[in-house]
């Protein structure tokens, strides 16, 4: 049995919903559909009811969530595209996110935005807002690289009792596989050693691990031993895992697929300069997209993410100074 | 009614004086309506009550004590010091505590009422109250419209006070009644004079049972003026003395007293006595209120999530606040 | 509606091709509607098209190559490449560039046309066409409460094409015909079958005609079918039979086609050629913007802002994704 | 004469509608009742037709604006509180901030937001939103922290031919005086250093500017220099001026109103550790507001946010380092 990102996280829907009786989805074209990319595929025909097609209504279907959530339920909620939780924006950072800190009720929420770049998506469908979110306080923002972590965390997500913005990446959807499911996980919150180094660390996430990943393979062939770690969990942030990493290496370079101007990269950028400034031994580096809309053509595109190409001249930079 | 009146104008008082910090937002001319829906409700409903609604709170069951509390902070009350005001609310008792986005509450009291249906819960009802200004945004649309896809017991009540702080209806709607709205949903609408506690008690009434009966989400538009300032800061000297003159300008209030002493219901004496008690018993809960105190913030958990164990470790930066 | 029909299928044809990366959405099925949409309108009205309005744009002036070249991403069309298929625009020429959050749009003409009012500029309308699916939206509903209290000259064209993506109409909204949101916003509703081109030129022709009058906002509700799916990776499966098989079921192209035989204005011939032309007519503008290649990412300026000097420069980090 | 900081951005917004017809004023209740803080006080009187109330539509509010800017005019956007941006964010972040690259069109949008904390304002009226704009591509966001700039920097925002996200810092609009209006300024995108120093640069912008100064004072009776940078406009971001004071003083600590994830102090400590990690002397430390919404009680409030107290001690910790 071989599996993808996608198939991981409509597996992990489906045992949430057999599992646990206060489990619904709600979305634009998730039930008789199974949603656009059919994240929930069959699962209206396996639990009736319980899965249920919303209107184009981004603010409602967030609101709807919340007042499932004070009743007890444990909602997840699909955003057809990340870009598009900009409409229900106000009710997942003003009345989500604050519901807990000011009445004592938990609100497990897990809201799934299919979020990143791939090639021809343009400026709204292609957008990643994990540090958009992150920098609101009562949520958590999960950013999975992996089938195993798109499963176990997904898994995770619906059993927490926060509202969780759960950042899955289009681009791996299809094509990662996995040949089974994992049995046990890294708990949400801890970021991996993706690839273990002692010359210098990259920090990552999402699609961009792959990135990384592949940049890690390039350099070895040159003798240059590069430590990947995915974060896992932007929200909260494994500052000790990173901290560790960079204890080893003394070289840092973050890259996200995100906008360049604060966000993730930027983030663990500052942790590390006032707790471990010491560890460096290079100035640390980030490496994001360029600053502007996500471009349509596949040629700007390319040149707009980084890509394994810029990330390797990014850290032959970082392991030159 | 009385009483939301007493406690409303105590805590334009306290804040006068500078003991309630923020603002304060009175019923004052929409009691009427306000306690209507609160009495018409029943323990295990849900109350999405708007800015104004301390009489509708009241009827509803919030303790005087809660308002209170959370006007002056006490660590005590429902939202402990950390919101204030008209945000109280106990959720899980069918209160909700509103944030300041208008429109934003319609939503939530659908998904308890979705949530009940899910979990096979039948016969209870979700009340939603909005200004006229609300219904300008698109919560409200997203929120009615999804109300009418699900067909859920909710009703949704629209005090239209005339004004959204200074913007007359004029500038916020050109239907001819917000009433009209009700078929673009494709919901049942109902109108009443909202200065009427009688024609309130019987069109809510009867609204909350269309809606506990299965038949859909229900509006109701109610004509009243607010006979006060938008908050205590405002002296709402931009209202129209032509409607303070008309019929929507009178005060629900006294159109009640004189309905009881018309009737022989109440004599002046204990109009005169209720007045008394009341102002006794909100006298007392600002007494234990002001005793209790407010947050200690040594003492605050400053976590905004309720799994403790995925909260960042701010604290040692933070703390420095306190310094 | 021809030329629009084969622009559509050619486009639809080099997506399964992989010559177009993304998507393709076709207007196959809305095209009568939207011809007489782009045809009642004028040079220097305003026109904001929703994803299916191929011929509309075309009948309103919009070059055959702007699409091609923005579906191709020719760095000569409109958007340069850097956004593609249905947002392409040219917003000076009254030709809004959409974004995808559906019904931002109507907001966006209001305002142009409240700013030709503050210009004294008189006599130009505005139109928005949106999707059945799009009213459920927050940003439909303040848009077109906006356009009433400012009494602007906006026509809203609602395709009620049945479905939104897959969600039919029963899970989209629960009023009996669209056209009743009408009342609620206090402007003219109007309903047409939206796969006659005629009974569409009369109905949108008078809408426009009372707009410009400045009888206020008019909302134009259409009838028809979706004869696609959704994007041209969706098959539409989920479409009803009956649907298909009901009125609304038709194809406005034949249904043009055969008006136009039956008054004996042309031959089946003259068709024939009609289609070979505007065949012709596409590949040219294909063979075109393919000559013209992508755009280059090294001479892209990376610039978000008109105001160059106010750009940061992260230059030298971004260059390296160039290698 | 003497003029507050609201007052001198009712004058801006007077001379900008004097001076150029292409200038209105959209947003609710600024026009007979001069908005809800009287930035717009009278102008409506003055300027018939052109300052004009709007309905409680956030989203529409700002469309209006794209559409009206792309037809020339040049809108003032009075949002209430900054926190209702939310409900019209949409609009802002991917039309307004969109249309310029996507199609060419200039978009001159001043959107102007009465941001920050005052005592008893709680969750939904005290936010500060300027890190959130701030990452988004097409956007300028501006902070001022004085009269003089609060006059100067507006009429600049309703000049440049971009969307600019104006944050007004509501605790400065009464209590911050100036003598009279400026007739020069520092341009748009350059930071001022406000008090020269040489053992350590506090960098920060609106209400903290004040907090810092007076932290400055309290360090200068111990004989310790402080230099204080306004940043001024937090997008784009003066670095060159920051590196420079950095340069001088070798230890940095930036303070700013906001939550502590990401945001403005994240994005200054990553610049500085990249481009200056040689200039440190000391670990660069940020110091901002607690992770949980903004809270009604005065004592929590006081807690909440960085206070010249809590400066102090953050100040005092880098200088030990
Ligand atoms: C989305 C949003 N925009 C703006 C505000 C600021 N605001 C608070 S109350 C108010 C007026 C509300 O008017 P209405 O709904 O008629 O209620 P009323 O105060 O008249 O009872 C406004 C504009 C808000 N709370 N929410
Ligand atoms: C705010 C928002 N939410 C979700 C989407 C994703 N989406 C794109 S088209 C579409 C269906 C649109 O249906 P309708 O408005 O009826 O237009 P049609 O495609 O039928 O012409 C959806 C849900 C979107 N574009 N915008
Ligand atoms: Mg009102
Ligand atoms: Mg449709």
């Amino acid at each position: 049995m071989s599996l993808t990102y996608l198939e991981a996280i409509r597996e992990a829907q489906a045992r949430a919903l057999k599992e646990d009786p206060r489990v619904f989805i709600y979305g634009q074209d998730v039930a008789a559909f199974g949603g656009a990319f059919k994240a929930t595929k069959n699962l209206a025909l396996e639990f009736p009811g319980r899965v249920v097609d919303a209107p184009i209504s981004e603010d409602a279907i967030v609101g709807l969530a919340v007042g499932a959530a004070i009743e007890g339920m444990r909602p997840i909620i699909e955003i057809q595209f990340a870009d598009f939780s900009t409409t229900g924006f106000n009710q997942i950072v003003n009345h989500a996110a604050t519901t807990f800190w000011r009445t004592s009720v938990p609100l497990p929420i897990t809201i799934r935005l299919p979020s990143g770049g791939t090639s021809g998506s343009g400026p709204f469908h292609s957008q990643t807002l994990e540090g958009l979110y992150a920098t609101y306080p009562g949520l958590i923002v999960l950013t999975p690289a992996t089938v195993e972590d798109a499963y176990s965390m997904l898994l995770e997500a619906v059993a927490i009792d926060d509202p969780v913005i759960f950042c899955e990446h289009k681009l791996l959807y299809y094509h990662l596989k996995a040949d089974s499911l994992p049995t046990e996980a890294l708990p949400v919150g801890k970021a991996r050693i993706a690839r273990a180094g002692r010359d210098m660390s990259i920090v990552t996430y999402s699609a961009m691990l792959h990135e990384a990943l592949a940049v890690a393979d390039e350099l070895a062939a040159e003798g240059t031993e590069i430590e990947v770690v995915d974060l896992r969990s932007v929200k909260p942030l494994d500052t000790d895992t990173i901290m560790a990493s960079v204890a080893r290496t003394g070289r840092l370079l973050c890259v996200g697929e995100s906008w360049p101007w604060g966000g993730v990269t930027a983030e663990v950028l500052a942790r590390v300069a006032s707790e471990g400034l010491d560890l460096l031994d290079a100035p640390p580096q980030r490496l994001n997209a360029k600053d502007t809309p996500v471009p349509y053509h596949p040629n700007l595109w390319a040149a707009h993410r980084p890509t394994a190409r810029s990330i390797a001249t990014a850290a032959r930079r970082v392991l030159r100074t | 009614m009385l009483l939301a009146r007493v406690l409303d104008e105590r805590m334009a008082n306290l804040y006068r004086g500078g003991k309630i910090h923020g603002g304060v937002f009175m019923g004052r001319g929409q009691e009427a309506l306000s306690a209507a829906v609160g009495t018409c409700l029943r323990p295990g409903d849900v109350f999405a009550p708007l800015i104004r609604d301390t009489a509708g709170r009241l009827a509803f069951g919030e303790p005087v004590l809660d308002a209170v509390r959370t006007y002056l902070g006490s660590p005590l009350g429902p939202m402990r010091g950390r919101d204030g005001n008209v945000h109280r609310g106990r959720p899980r008792e069918g209160m909700l505590a509103m944030i300041s986005h208008l429109g934003a509450m319609i939503a939530a009291v659908n998904g308890m009422l979705f949530a009940r249906r899910l979990k096979g819960i039948t016969g209870t009802v979700g009340v939603a109250c909005v200004g006229d200004g609300a219904t300008s945004t698109g919560a409200f649309h997203e929120a009615l419209n999804q109300a009418a896809i699900e067909h859920l017991p909710l009703v949704a009540v629209i005090a239209n006070n005339q004004y959204a702080y200074s913007t007359p209806n004029a500038r916020q709607f050109a239907c001819r009644d917000l009433e009209d709205k009700a078929l673009g949903y494709g919901i049942t609408g109902h109108t009443v004079d909202g200065t009427d506690l009688n024609a309130c008690l019987d069109v809510i009434g009867d609204a909350i049972r269309r809606a506990r009966d299965g038949q859909g989400p229900q509006l109701v538009v109610a004509r009243l003026l607010r006979l006060c300032g938008h908050g205590e800061h405002d002296d709402a000297g931009y209202v129209d003395p032509k409607l303070r003159a008309s019929n929507v300008g009178r005060d629900c209030l006294k159109v009640a007293e004189r309905f009881l002493l018309d009737q022989g219901w109440a004599t002046p004496q204990t109009v005169a006595q209720w007045w008394e008690t009341t102002s006794h018993q909100v006298d007392e809960a600002i007494a234990t209120a002001q005793r209790e105190g407010g947050p200690d913030p040594y003492k605050e958990s400053w976590c905004a999530i309720s799994s403790k164990h995925l909260c960042e470790g701010y604290d040692e930066v933070c703390d420095t606040h306190l310094g």
